[in-house]
């Protein structure tokens, strides 16, 4: 068994400093708190250099531009950006905010009512009739729906059949709450356990020879 | 007493932090083998897979990061390994930016170290890692080639074997998406309405709730819940596959049922923790009641 | 290898109708008979963006049980056959998405017994081929399989911009209490008295996420009365965009106030694009500077917890908001007000009082009502055993 | 020149029309609001219409709605940019006037160049940013596997601490809507992992008994998971939906202008 290469100690070192700040605020967590930012932001810098600009903008203007000359513009709308640091002419960065937002809150909208309100409404279009425990869960999961959407009404005054709706919509939404959240602890335990056998299997046993 | 429950009521959360700390710590050292029950979104993914024929082809897609590793590297693993069992040839790629493919080069390694016969090329291909998720899934759906223009290695996709007959997603059989965030969900609400393939996705715990709605509207054909999900999976992939228990009885290695270990060792924790805090909230709330009266 | 194939399949062809002409007993039975497919046609395929034409056919009775249907096509006038696709029975359609816009192909199609001696007795024997019409693809105007959705999406305009008409026209809007957005100038008065800050993370997604362009319009509502009552803003940022938004909106909330010299532009910063990064420094900066006020309105991931949490210890008022419901549990369990889906939306609403955006959320409300009523007659008729009527909602 | 009618659409739409308006915004002020509002009105209509409309021009693989994606992609890799500048500002003021913790200012700004350059050198060197060509990791894969990746994972692992404190101070049985949160996160704790096999551990008679309670604790689980949880998120969903499908056009149509700094009448 090696003992473990140089940074296997760093990563141990940056690991146990994050962990201290659940004690309090101290100068190690600081300090890795702060080589954290600035080494994401130049992680981010080479990502999207090397995964974004170069592979969508400069290759492939370079291998065919004829093919893929309306790049320059995405280019200059991106420059355009950084007009907001001209005082006199800051508005046209505007242009490339409201390209960028309303395509992509365009591509939401259809989104949102193709893929979400449509398919969840003919899910919750369940029939009634016999009675079994099935028909029982089907009603449960379409009062769920009905009294949830009752309680998202905001522009009616709640008469008294409305608010005991929108009440059972509240009760469902808290079960819904507590259940996502205990589901969810697995998951958080999850990325701890993966912490400890980082520290516990790879750096400690190895340094101690086990 | 009254000044005991008093305390627990306002406790330091840093006493908490300690406990946590410690339940999740011992069992890595003296793992206990606990027993795990299956539940359906599970079952239902296993079974999918269980059916299908030799030769069809799978998409694995590595959606995820470093981050949520512990709980996706096992899904992934353990796919592979059926996919590599029931000889379904499986094409990998990764759309998540940060790490992805790090992660994807991780799991074929292993899985290549592990079935010997697989041939690169042949019964899988690893395409990699392309930027633009929704954009790629949806390029996918008309034209694999087009999306991946090349593998991991550089090698034209059209070139690679695997790939004759496979155009776009319609030749293939099944997405299994391992994901941690948005992109498993486009696999369902944009590439399954677009070219109507079955999906499997085992996303983090965590989003895991969110995805029982789209089980129930059959947009999804099953699901591997955090690593409960992955263990489960392991469990029934060793009852079908007896041949598998060595990759899962190693002690060094890392599966998603030992990590179950430290997991029930916690909720244990946490829920007494709730007991206490509750029985202490009570009986604090009913000695100011008297106080007052 | 494959010429000799070619040639032997050639030598069968011929060969087939002389064996069904002579009479049986001088010459080795004859092969099975190998039936041809029925109704076959090959048209564009309707509702997508061209270069695909659909193959549709009936398997024909009495198909050897190991049979293939074996698709070729030509390009007329040339009569070269390549081959297109191999397919099982049982399928009835194939979509060549090999076919190019602007070409007209002629397919045929016939049955492919097993291409192995032993399972039949003749070795790749093929049925009688069936040519069809020529055919070409286009794009097309319109998907047909969508008009469910496209219903949809015109009635949800209509519905929308009627109710934004009729609130521009004067009609007063009730809108019932949401908490949350009632506690958020009590939120900030409290910081303005003991002289702490007010923090706004206007969540970790980008300008193409809709809940995040909804936090920018909170934004603006609290930078102004930040602005009003003179307390310090702090919106630390990980998205750039988002951040290039959320300034302009606090910096036209100050002018707007009448309040310039107040605003300050560290007040809108710039932090990392990592999540957990963004929130290492963050929760750091909670600790060390105690804001009294915490706002985490907008698309939060994981980190959401992280923040929250420590937001709580260091004892600040905390009002959460999000319409994704993944993080909405931490937030309900960690913050003194949470906006729980729709609210999000309705927030900008609620907190101007301007009668378009007042309009549009009663606009919801109808569209929410009908989706009630078409749910629950829906449910009457499934249970009175009428199918299919889900299906009408099941987009594609 | 691949002059396709809707990449020259695109063109004029989101080049030359925003060109115009630059020119005309400099003498018409109104107008530096009103043109960015009506070219996002096209934007805003592009990925509506291809979602109905299939014809090659609009939705087409180099159609305009796809090719506007790819444009987009572009412009927020440029935006990274503006936020590194607005780093660089507020960490060089620090250091300057030597506010408090300003070390900690250099330290930022090293982790920046040093990561930010390795990658800039392996974009510019054609060595790539991950593992070289004889196999070593590049230096940019170096500092990603042993300096961003495990700060990564750490932070993020603090969620487990953060869970169980929260869990603890939150889950109190209040009142009715507080109960039920508790009885509901306690149920599915509980029915995720085999609790009542690892309580039974101590006494081996009680242990079947153990495993079939906690199958059906399992299957109430999942019952939970998928009928009441399944049917508020459904609600949630829907409801959220139609608000984000109404601020959309809203935004769209440029009534909500806010995100542009724009207020009501500007």
């Amino acid at each position: 068994m090696h003992p473990p290469e140089i940074g296997v100690w760093i990563a141990a070192f940056l690991t146990i400093a994050c962990l201290t700040f659940l004690y309090k605020d101290n100068p190690f967590f600081r300090f890795a708190e702060s080589l954290f930012a600035g080494v994401s932001l130049g992680y981010y810098v080479g990502i999207v250099l090397n995964q974004t600009l170069l592979p969508n903008l400069f290759a492939p203007m370079r291998e065919n531009f004829g093919q893929n000359w309306d790049l320059v513009v995405p280019g200059l709308l991106g420059v355009l950006l950084y007009m907001r640091y001209a005082p006199k002419i800051g508005w046209v960065s505007r242009y490339a905010l409201a390209i960028y937002v309303t395509y992509y809150i365009g591509l939401d909208f259809t989104r949102r009512i193709h893929g979400e309100v449509l398919p969840q409404l003919a899910r919750a279009i369940l029939p009634l009739s016999s009675l079994d425990r099935a028909t029982f869960f089907s009603l449960v999961y379409v009062l769920g729906v009905f009294s949830v959407l009752v309680y998202f009404f905001f522009s009616k005054e709640q008469g008294p059949i409305t608010r005991r709706i929108s009440r059972l919509g509240i009760w469902f939404l808290m079960i819904s709450f507590g259940a996502a959240f205990g589901f969810t602890v697995m998951g958080r335990v999850a990325l701890l356990i993966g912490r400890l056998n980082f520290l516990i299997l790879d750096w400690i046993y190895p340094t101690l020879g086990i | 007493m009254a000044g005991f429950f008093e305390r627990i009521v306002h406790l330091d959360r840093r006493w908490i932090f300690l406990l946590v700390l410690v339940s999740v710590a011992t069992p890595i050292v003296i793992p206990i083998g606990l027993p795990v029950t299956t539940t359906g979104p599970t079952r239902a993914a296993f079974e999918f897979i269980e059916a299908l024929h030799e030769g069809d082809v799978v998409l694995i897609s590595f959606d995820y990061g470093p981050s949520s590793a512990p709980e996706n590297d096992p899904m992934a693993e353990a796919v592979m390994r059926q996919c590599a069992l029931k000889k379904l040839r499986f094409v990998v790629c990764a759309l998540y930016a940060l790490g992805g493919l790090g992660l994807a080069n991780n799991v074929v390694a292993k899985i290549e170290g592990e079935f010997p016969n697989l041939r690169d090329g042949v019964d899988y291909v690893n395409l990699g890692y392309k930027d633009g998720a929704a954009a790629v899934m949806r390029h996918m759906g008309e034209d694999i080639a087009g999306a991946f223009p090349t593998d991991v290695h550089g090698k034209p996709t059209s070139e690679i074997p695997l790939m004759k007959g496979v155009h776009d997603l319609r030749q293939v059989k099944l997405v299994f998406t391992a994901a941690t965030g948005l992109i498993g969900e486009w696999w369902i609400t944009q590439v399954h309405p677009q070219v109507g393939i079955p999906v499997i996705i085992g996303p983090t715990a965590v989003s895991a709730p969110k995805y029982y709605a789209y089980l129930n509207s059959g947009q999804l054909v099953g699901m591997l819940g955090g690593m409960k999900g992955a263990a489960e999976y392991e469990s029934l992939l060793r009852a079908r596959y007896p041949e598998l228990a060595k990759f899962y009885t190693t002690t060094r290695a890392f599966t998603a049922t030992k990590g179950m270990d430290g997991q029930t060792v916690l909720h244990t924790v946490i829920l007494l923790l709730l007991l206490l805090g509750n029985v202490a909230y009570f009986r604090q709330r009913r000695a100011s009641a008297k106080a007052r009266a | 290898m494959r010429l000799a194939a070619g040639l032997s399949l050639l030598a069968l062809l011929v060969a087939a109708p002389i064996a069904v002409a002579t009479p049986t007993g001088t010459l080795p039975p004859a092969p099975p008979e190998i039936p041809a497919p029925l109704s076959f046609t090959a048209v564009d395929r309707p509702g997508d963006s061209g270069d695909a034409i659909l193959l549709t056919w009936q398997d024909p009775p009495g198909l050897p049980a190991d049979a293939m249907i074996e698709i070729r096509r030509a390009q007329p006038p040339a009569d070269e056959w390549a081959e297109v696709a191999e397919v099982k029975p049982g399928v009835g359609r194939h979509v060549d998405t090999t076919a190019r816009d602007g070409n007209v192909y002629r397919y045929e199609i016939r049955v492919r017994s097993a291409a192995t001696a032993d399972s039949s007795g003749i070795a790749g024997a093929v049925g009688p081929p069936v040519v069809s019409d020529p055919a070409a693809s286009h794009d097309n105007w319109f998907r047909f399989e969508r008009t469910n959705s496209l219903i949809a999406v015109v009635l949800f305009i209509g519905i929308i911009l009627g109710s934004i008409g009729v609130a521009r026209s004067g009609k007063n809007i009730f809108i019932r209490k949401i908490a949350g957005l009632n506690a958020l100038d009590e939120a900030i008065g409290r910081a303005t008295e003991i002289g702490k800050k007010v923090m706004y993370i206007p969540g970790s997604a980008s300008m193409d996420d809709i809940q995040s362009v909804a936090s920018i319009a909170i934004l603006g509502n609290v930078a102004r009365a930040t602005a009003r009552y003179g307390a310090d803003l702090d919106v630390p940022n990980k998205d750039p965009l988002t951040f290039a938004s959320a300034r302009e909106a606090v910096r036209a909330a100050y002018l707007a106030e009448g309040r310039p010299d107040l605003f300050r532009e560290e007040m809108v910063n710039y932090v990392t694009y990592d999540q957990f990064a963004f929130t290492a420094a963050v929760s750091a900066r909670m600790i060390r500077e105690r804001p009294a006020a915490i706002f985490l309105i907008g698309y939060f991931f994981a980190e959401s917890l992280i923040l929250a949490e420590t937001g709580q210890s260091v004892g600040a008022i905390q009002i959460a908001g999000q319409a994704d419901p993944t993080q909405l549990p931490f937030f309900v369990a960690t913050c003194d007000y949470t906006l729980i889906g729709e609210e999000l939306y309705a927030a900008s609403a609620y907190l101007t009082r301007e009668p378009v955006l007042l309009g549009s959320v009663r606009g919801q409300d109808i569209a929410k009502a009908i989706l009630i009523v078409l749910g629950i007659l829906g449910i009457v008729a499934a249970s009175f055993g009428v199918h299919g009527v889900a299906d009408l909602f099941r987009t594609q | 020149m691949n002059l396709e009618f809707g990449r020259v659409t695109l063109v004029i739409l989101f080049a030359i029309v925003p060109i115009v308006g630059f020119f005309l915004g400099l003498r018409a002020p109104a107008l530096r609001s009103r043109i960015p509002i009506f070219v996002g009105v096209f934007a805003g209509l592009i990925p509506i219409l291809s979602m109905y409309v299939p014809k090659k021009f609009i939705a087409g693989p180099t159609g305009m709605s796809p090719r506007l994606d790819q444009w987009l992609i572009i412009l927020a890799g440029f935006a990274l940019l503006l936020g590194i500048v607005n780093v660089l500002q507020n960490n060089m003021r620090k250091i300057s006037r030597r506010e408090k913790g300003w070390p900690f200012s250099v330290v930022l700004l090293i982790g920046l160049f040093v990561t930010g350059g390795f990658g800039v050198y392996g974009g510019i060197s054609g060595q790539g940013i991950g593992i070289a060509a004889d196999g070593t990791p590049t230096p940019f894969q170096y500092v990603t596997n042993w300096f961003f990746q495990p700060l990564q994972s750490t932070i993020f692992s603090l969620l487990a601490f953060f869970m169980a404190s929260a869990a603890f101070r939150a889950f109190r049985a209040r009142n009715t809507e507080a109960t039920i949160l508790l009885v509901a996160a306690a149920l599915i704790m509980m029915g995720r992992v085999p609790l009542l096999e690892l309580l039974a551990v101590p006494i081996p008679s009680l242990q079947p008994a153990a495993a079939s309670a906690s199958q059906g604790l399992g299957k109430l689980t999942e019952w939970i998971m998928k009928t009441p949880n399944g049917a508020a998120q459904a609600g949630i969903i829907i409801g959220a939906a139609l608000g984000a499908a109404s601020m959309a056009l809203r935004v769209i149509l440029g009534i909500e202008r806010g995100y542009l700094g724009l207020g009501k009448g500007e």
